[in-house]
């Protein structure tokens, strides 16, 4: 596929309308494992987020993610809105002046995103984070370009489910120690949605 | 939720604007922030301080603005750290041309957005060094995981640190001092009713009527263990204890106590873990240097307690005893 | 009933013993007593002030002794005014031949056991004036009645009196500034939730879950109106507009505020009310003199506040910034 | 009748029996209307007071009644403590060396202590407190020597029923206002069972 300064912009919005009508969710997911915040956080940086590329107008596909990104590092806080901001601004220099993006070009970009979290987060995959998400999601689009919007969905539930069998060591649930067993990482639940979110506009062949 | 609030998701702002009408005189926002400073900030050639996290622990942080304290405290949504931008312009407002020392609580969003911070700083030329705080007992000491969490020995730090920026000392002595806090300050807590974030309506979590929760985090982030309510003599030996087992005192060591409230626990039920607390460092030859009780670092109307005991020399006691002009410390 | 307690009937003592153990330089509990005094009472030729009441209220009364404000504290059973040996004793104990003044709030045990205190002493030539504080206006002013309760405006006459004391003023000066102050005060609270005696081991009355009630007394005792609850700036407005209709200011006039929580409602809560009664105040043209936010007169962990104004003059002005050292009041 | 020094210690001790099994019941009288704490003070002062006149040995009856008086005035505190403590001081005085007391005797004593109860109280009859149960006894008293047990429990409970039609002008109760109609006042309650103790007394014909 190939994206363009429209789909980005609809990447957004939809992940936006995801995280709103399950803002309760993220939440209650945080509650478990957390300090009860992951959905009001994420419904705060994803809704100006919108706000804010839904005014401008852009050339490059970069910008609408340099957007993104100092929305979520200055409207967030909390451990997710850094790490979401680092991501977009990574993926934003990556793609930097290039518009719209191949394939190959986007998906170095997220796979510098997916660096950039680790390196923040100080994570690695298996530790119960976003990461657990982002990994196999990077990986199968890393694979080839003929990947379906279904295979990326699939794909991101399934780390999203996985994150379950976890015992967390980073972030607040590694606090919960085993008693994290069982429970969803809500940063996972929600990288869920955000890729969720890229297939849908995967779906219609980059022309959302 | 009972609440006595406005809008949900206006908490914090709300929160500023009744505690700058409150003390007009002493302190001040910073524009476009919900960052609060010394009126007098910067004071020049004074090492600037930094310190703030999520709402909910007030008086933590800005109740320790103040002279002899911190310079800013900047104040994140409830529970959530603030961002990089706040906390680079709460930095930005203080620095008197003698460097910015930053107090951060050891939560994963408090550090990334801390250093975040300190990296833009940097980057105008102006010099940073931090400490992280981690006090909390109840978590494992591991460098494979977050590690322990900063709690209420945070506020030990604060006045340790301000004391000795106050003296004109160079950022380097203020982080010398400040990583000794670290190094000599353990806590535990105890709760026996949730807390509920005004945005999220519900309560973090639920305790039986008869349960209590041994390790909790002022965020209502998990304990240790869940059992039947102890009396009050109990509770504080199982905090002490696990603190004491933790960190070495000799016979004759002095210590600074501190019995922190987390909500909604009366005053009262404070000094009498306090008695027992005093009791037990009898006991073992632990000389009592000062005692705090009170509300220091809360978690909204969290009912339970923390003690914290912050081991002694001569110059934290000197320092200790330094005069605090911050509303919530003074001295 | 959740509670950090040992025995129920044991809660007075124990926490007087924690009392004295985080304050041992500064307090003394008065042999065989549950009364708390300031270490170097009697002060010669100064005169002793003395307040107290039932426990629950903490930092009320302990809380306030020390230089620059009471002489002593007497506390009684939870909710139970002391008695008069207790209160006696402290007379007797604060004694420095310049008379003794007493600060009683308005319940009929309060006066009755203070008023007999008084007679013991006078029967043994101590001088003994007091002042009953009355500033709750959700209670109806009536020479037939009870009349108003003395709630947190008390803890102004503490400072007030204190400071008045502290100058070298003679009994009656103290009891004139005394009842200046106790003219110009006036409070009016609100609960979200009830509170409960730990010998009681059940809540006083009960709340519905979106109940609130306007006007409570600080044992639980009827309010004016229980409704559903209101935004903390239509909260403000109530007990704000209540107090002012019943005393007049005209534009210009200073006031001190205290927006004090009752128990378990955290801090943030408390500064979002302040945040509406300054804009209320300002908007009437009263100017703040100075504003104090916290936990000053508590019902154990009632969830609620209540708002207090004193006008000032010149004279309360400079008596309200003299120097305090009581652990709860430290100006 | 006839008290002796032995029948006011029964009466003391009746007193103190009802009111500890009455003591919950006593407290949710004055948690509907006060503070909680009628009960406790009650059970905390008589249990004493019965302590207190266990040890001693008595010759006169005024001290046994001094005793009561000052334990209720030492242990109680709130507004019952020293009303109780003043009601039993002036019933001391008035019977001060005699023994046994005669009818006449003690109705005076208990005319001087329910004074005393209305001078400390400023209360007057029909301002719902425990004036209100002490004054139709003591009036009933006063009739004749020839009252029987039955009637002074009937007077005091009728007494004590009534309060409930009353509204509050004094103590705490007053701040409730009209919202105190319904309720039986709490002093009026123990001091009930304090006359249906002496009651019981005055059925064993003075003789315990
Ligand atoms: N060190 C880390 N590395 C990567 N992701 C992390 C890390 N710590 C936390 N996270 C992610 O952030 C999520 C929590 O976000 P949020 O609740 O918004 O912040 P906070 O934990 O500060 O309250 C976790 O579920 C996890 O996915
Ligand atoms: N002014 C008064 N005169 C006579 N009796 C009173 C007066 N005020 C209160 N009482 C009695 O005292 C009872 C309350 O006692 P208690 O609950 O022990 O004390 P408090 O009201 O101080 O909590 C009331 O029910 C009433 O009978
Ligand atoms: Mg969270
Ligand atoms: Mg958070
Ligand atoms: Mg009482
Ligand atoms: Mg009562």
């Amino acid at each position: 596929m190939e994206l363009t300064v429209q789909d980005s912009i609809y990447w957004i919005k939809f992940a936006n309308e995801r995280i709103q009508s399950e803002k309760e969710y993220l939440t209650s997911l945080d509650q478990a494992i957390g300090d009860s915040d992951h959905g009001i956080n994420m419904a705060r940086g994803f809704q100006q987020s919108v706000n804010k590329i839904s005014d401008g107008s852009y050339v490059h596909v970069s910008d609408v993610f340099k957007d993104v990104a100092m929305t979520m590092m200055s409207k967030v806080g909390g451990a997710s809105g850094p790490l979401y901001g680092t991501a977009f601004l990574r993926l934003s220099s990556a793609v930097k002046e290039k518009n719209p993006l191949d394939h190959k070009v986007f998906v170095e970009g997220l796979e510098d995103a997916l660096n950039g979290i680790k390196q923040r987060g100080k994570a690695n995959k298996g530790e119960k984070t976003m990461v657990d998400v982002w990994e196999p999601v990077v990986t199968l689009l890393n694979k080839n370009n003929e990947v379906t919007a279904e295979e990326i969905v699939n794909t991101a539930k399934e780390a999203m489910e996985h994150t379950k069998k976890l015992v967390a060591t980073k972030g607040r649930a590694s606090y919960f120690k085993e008693k994290s067993i069982g429970h969803i990482d809500p940063g996972s639940a929600s990288s869920f949605y955000l890729f969720e979110s890229l297939a849908k506009v995967w779906k219609s062949g980059g022309q959302a | 939720m009972k609440k006595v609030i406005n809008d949900p998701n206006e908490v914090v702002q709300d929160m500023i604007k009744g505690l700058i009408a409150a003390h007009p005189t002493s302190l001040r926002q910073i524009p476009n922030t919900t960052a609060i400073a010394r009126k007098e900030a910067p004071v020049l050639n004074k090492v600037g301080l930094v310190s703030g996290g999520g709402s909910g622990h007030e008086p933590a942080h800005a109740g320790y603005v103040g002279k002899g304290m911190l310079d800013a405290a900047v104040a994140g949504e409830v529970f959530t750290s603030p961002t990089p931008d706040q906390v680079y312009e709460a930095i930005k407002a203080v620095n008197g041309n003698n460097g910015v020392f930053l107090i951060i609580k050891n939560y994963t969003g408090d550090v990334i957005n801390f250093e975040m911070a300190a990296e833009l700083a940097e980057a105008d030329g102006i010099q940073v060094e931090k400490v992280i705080v981690n006090d909390d007992v109840a978590v494992e000491d591991s460098s494979f995981t977050t590690g322990r969490r900063g709690i209420a020995g945070t506020v030990f730090v604060h006045k340790i640190s301000g004391a000795k920026a106050e003296q004109g000392a160079s950022l380097e002595e203020v982080k010398r001092v400040a990583e000794k806090t670290v190094v000599n300050v353990r806590s535990m807590g105890m709760a026996l009713t949730p807390c509920t974030v005004p945005a999220a309506g519900k309560p973090s979590f639920s305790l039986d009527a008869n349960e209590m929760e041994i390790g909790i985090g002022i965020h209502g982030e998990a304990g240790i263990e869940r059992k039947n309510i102890a009396s009050a003599d109990d509770i504080a030996q199982e905090l002490t204890e696990k603190i004491l087992n933790d960190i070495d005192y000799v016979e004759g060591d002095e210590a600074a106590v501190m019995v922190n409230g987390l909500g909604s626990t009366p005053e009262m039920e404070l000094y009498i873990i306090n008695k027992r607390v005093s009791e037990i460092l009898e006991e073992k030859g632990i000389r009592v240097y000062k005692t705090f009780v009170g509300e220091f670092m809360t978690s909204l109307e969290m009912a339970g307690c923390s003690v914290t005991l912050l081991k002694l020399d001569a110059e934290l006691k000197s320092l200790l005893d330094a005069e605090s002009h911050a509303p919530a410390f003074r001295i």
